[in-house]
């Protein structure tokens, strides 16, 4: 039963979407319960693949097959082929533990919000339905369903972001859509280029063809795809529609959120590494300037917001900047041994950023919680009410600007170390940056927690929201002292993953 | 500019690489039954892009449920 | 012969890119979008005919070459997916203009 | 009797008229997807034109909201179906056609080549057809309905 797990991950939060709005007319707590369950399970499922792919290798699953493995009857892969490695393994379970904290924080942030029972079950079977196309992206071997799960989840995350109904928040959500609308059109294209070359839709045989002689078409398609992506995921160039989407999403969601542009930037990885086979050239240098311009701009930018979300939303920028970073260089120097270390740095630095911006924009939500604001002015000297927060912020501040104990300072440890042997100007960019990052978030503890006692309504923060906090700051504890417990058994053959191209292609041809 | 590459696809009515489809027409009717091959394709082979679509389409309604339904505050 | 398709496509999307970047209505954003999708969608099918063929469907089908049903697959669901961000648009740009009253981007407070 | 707005009374009969014609067109595309051109979804659509007809027709007595839930909870019983046949399938694979070819059902054998088409041959994909043909119809209405008895709220509440 169990050689069905990948089709099972999607399959089970789609499922439990289309139910919630029934069962919702049940209860309001039983629906929570459901969601909750169904998030579990998939959260099961996807460590029994990341177990089962430690031990033996590339797992492949052909939906509508007469059975899983039977991939190329023509010779040929003529089904849709889920093809999960070390990377996408990594990479869903990164977005199932962050959604699973996230639908646990919001049990009770959600009564608050708002009391309109239908509307609170669109926003849960959303947040499923968002879920399932993050993992149906991660895991499709396929390029017209990475289409169309990459569509799902800007769809979805759209609706979302309208969920307070008021005139700003449709704006951001309008100006979102249209850019991933134009986005996957682009994306389209390029699969329609790729299709008329080879009249195949799967990677891995797409990569093979590509393999034996790159014509110019094909450096056409992957122009237009890479383009596409890189929309999606917003580096500096693309940012604007990310603050607003942070700024107007409720607390919980931004977290999710993040990791969307995660996987966004594991599909680019994908695609230039497995299928387009693009080792140590232009492409390489061209994500390697936009993590650095992402990084500047959204350290710099962030010193000057007003609103705590927004100063979040430029973080997360910063922090997405130097993933890309990290996985640039591993892509531009990939013979060389610093480019391996580079990417496993890049691809660490998601786990630890996915959960540090994470706890970070929990803790925010938290703030909206107690105080309904958000504005930085008019917070002050919250210390004195709740001690747990303050604490929480401490370990989520030190964790973003990688300071030792926490697990920031690792994955950019290792991506500084190998930025330098390419060129040292990144990695003085990249110290730079979490320096500043540190004092942004110093500037934010003084004026939020410390100053004159908070008199005005606090609401006490509820045990399982702070529960949630906690597990959070513990993970980013223990992956920050027994990092090579992470490295050798995630991270390494996630990079490995990545690199060997003959393994990917391989599992279908 | 991309655009202009689209140009160069190629002739219209010659596909170059056609073995996928012709897999398609020879033995779809044998593994799917159904006479129209479009259907089997859509439903059969490429059933998760039909499900994944049907899923977005349920996305959209509920978006606009979130933006255009009314604000019913009592919480039955 | 250049295929003529082809160049419609070519219009279609850059029209629609012309349209998305300087025009201001709401409406008219959403509207060029929506052709944008046709037109890829258009190319789309374009990939999958072959010279006289006939659509692959074997009821009573005269025995000629048969067109590629794939592309016709793809396009199915695209145009589908099309309807839905289409309608999610639109159904955005009726709130704004609830709450603004105008569907103007000026106006509206579109910050950067 | 006729407030500004309202359609005619000509408006109205021909829209009971033709709401005949255009459901049993719609539901023929449905079922005969896997032999004819179109299925779920283009028969969905022609559906629901049916209810844009029936708003513009009969505009002010149409606001019960009951009509909204049905279409919602016909939706997702239509998604529902669609997913459990998926589901059926698991045996093999998880959207393994587990009818076609087997004479149950839906599956009885088809001759290679042209053949004039027997109903019964499309293994699960007539019944997925069915689905999804329900849950396009129910959400192409509701998309309808809703934009048409938008009324501007309040505030939202932030």
């Amino acid at each position: 039963m169990m050689e069905h797990a990948p089709a099972l991950a999607i399959a089970i939060p789609l499922f439990a979407a289309f139910a919630v709005s029934l069962i919702g007319k049940i209860g309001k707590r039983i629906r929570n319960m459901w969601v909750i369950l169904s998030l579990i399970l998939t959260e099961l499922l996807v460590i029994y693949l990341n177990y089962e792919i430690l031990t033996n290798g590339i797992h492949t699953y052909a939906l509508g097959a007469a059975l899983p493995s039977l991939i190329s009857p023509g010779g040929f892969p003529v089904r849709i082929i889920l093809e999960i490695d070390a990377v996408n393994a990594l990479v869903s379970f990164i977005v199932i533990s962050i959604t699973l904290a996230a639908v646990v924080y919001c049990w009770r942030f959600m009564q608050a919000i708002s009391k309109d029972r239908e509307h609170i079950d669109r926003f849960y079977s959303l947040l499923l339905l968002f879920t399932a196309g993050m993992i149906g992206m991660s895991f499709t071997g396929d390029f017209f369903t990475l289409f169309v799960f990459l569509e799902l989840t800007s769809v979805s995350s759209a609706a979302l972001v309208s969920f307070f109904r008021d005139g700003e928040s449709f704006e951001a959500a309008f100006k979102y859509m249209i850019i991933s609308a134009i986005g996957a059109l682009f994306l389209l294209l390029g699969i329609g280029i790729l299709y008329s070359q080879y009249g195949l839709l799967n990677m891995a045989a797409i990569a093979k063809e590509i393999m034996l002689h790159m014509s110019f078409l094909d450096k056409v398609s992957l122009s237009l795809i890479v383009s596409a992506i890189l929309l999606k995921i917003g580096p500096v160039p693309l940012h604007m529609w990310k603050v607003d989407i942070y700024q107007k999403l409720p607390a919980p969601l931004v977290a999710v959120c993040i990791t969307s542009s995660l996987v966004g930037i594991y599909v680019l990885s994908r695609i230039l590494f497995s299928v387009f086979f693009v080792m140590g050239s232009l492409s390489g240098w061209i994500i390697i300037i936009l993590g650095v311009l992402s990084i500047f701009v959204g350290v710099t930018m962030s010193l000057l917001q007003k609103n705590l979300k927004r100063m979040m939303a430029y973080a997360a920028i910063a922090e997405i900047g130097y993933v890309m970073l990290g996985i640039g260089t591993g892509l531009a120097a990939a013979s060389k041994d610093f480019g391996f270390i580079a990417l496993s740095g890049g691809i660490l630095h998601t786990l630890n950023d996915a959960l540090n911006m994470g706890l970070l924009f929990l803790i925010t939500g938290a703030i909206f919680y107690a105080t309904k604001k958000t504005d930085i002015r008019d917070l002050g000297g919250l210390a004195h009410r709740s001690a747990s927060l303050s604490a929480l912020f401490i370990i989520g501040m030190l964790a973003v600007s990688g300071l030792p104990p926490f697990n920031g300072f690792v994955s950019k440890l290792m991506i500084y170390e190998s930025v330098f042997c390419l060129n040292p100007l990144l990695a003085v960019v990249g110290i730079l940056g979490s320096i500043l990052m540190l004092a942004i978030f110093a500037k934010v503890f003084v004026s939020v927690f410390l100053g004159t006692p908070y008199r005005r309504k606090f609401k006490k923060m509820p045990a399982s929201m702070m529960a949630v906090m906690w597990i959070i700051a513990l993970f980013i504890l223990f992956l920050g002292m027994f990092p090579e417990m992470a490295i050798n058994n995630l991270v390494t053959p996630a990079a490995d993953a990545l690199i060997n191209h003959e393994a990917y292609m391989g599992g279908v041809i | 500019m991309l655009l202009a590459a689209v140009l160069f696809v190629h002739p219209l009515g010659k596909p170059p690489r056609t073995e996928m489809d012709d897999y398609f027409i020879l033995n779809g009717q044998a593994q799917t039954g159904c006479n129209n091959i479009v259907t089997s394709v859509v439903f059969d082979y490429r059933g998760m892009d039909t499900f994944g679509e049907a899923t977005i389409l349920f996305a959209a309604v509920a978006g606009i449920f979130m933006v255009l339904g009314e604000k019913n505050e009592k919480g039955q | 012969m250049i295929s003529l398709p082809f160049i419609a496509v070519i219009i279609l999307v850059s029209m629609a890119l012309f349209a998305i970047i300087f025009k201001r209505n709401l409406i008219k954003i959403v509207m060029a979008v929506h052709i944008m999708g046709s037109g890829v969608n258009l190319f789309l099918i374009s990939l999958g005919y072959t010279e006289g063929g006939i659509a692959p469907i074997f009821t009573n089908a005269p025995g000629m070459q048969m067109v590629l049903p794939t592309p016709q697959a793809l396009v199915l669901t695209s145009i589908v997916i099309n309807i839905a961000v289409v309608a999610l648009m639109l159904s955005f740009a009726i709130a704004i203009y609830a709450r603004y009253g105008t569907f103007d981007t000026t106006k509206v407070r579109l910050k950067g | 009797m006729k407030r500004d707005n309202e359609a005619s009374g000509i408006v109205k009969n021909v829209a009971c008229i033709l709401a005949i014609p255009i459901t049993v067109f719609g539901l023929y595309v449905i079922l005969h997807g896997h032999l004819t051109p179109g299925g779920g979804f283009v028969g969905g659509a022609v559906m629901a034109t049916l209810i844009a007809l029936f708003l513009v027709s009969f505009r002010k007595d149409m606001i019960k909201g009951g009509m909204k839930k049905s279409f919602s909870l016909s939706e997702t019983l239509g998604l529902l179906a669609f997913i459990s046949l998926a589901f059926l399938g698991i045996s093999a694979t998880f959207f393994h056609n587990f009818l076609a070819n087997t004479d149950l059902f839906f599956g009885t054998i088809v001759p290679f080549g042209s053949n004039p088409g027997y109903l019964g041959t499309g293994g699960t994909a007539p019944l997925m057809n069915i689905a999804i043909g329900l849950e396009v119809f129910s959400g192409l209405s509701l998309i309808v309905l809703l934009m048409a008895y938008y009324k501007p709220g309040g505030e939202g509440n932030d």
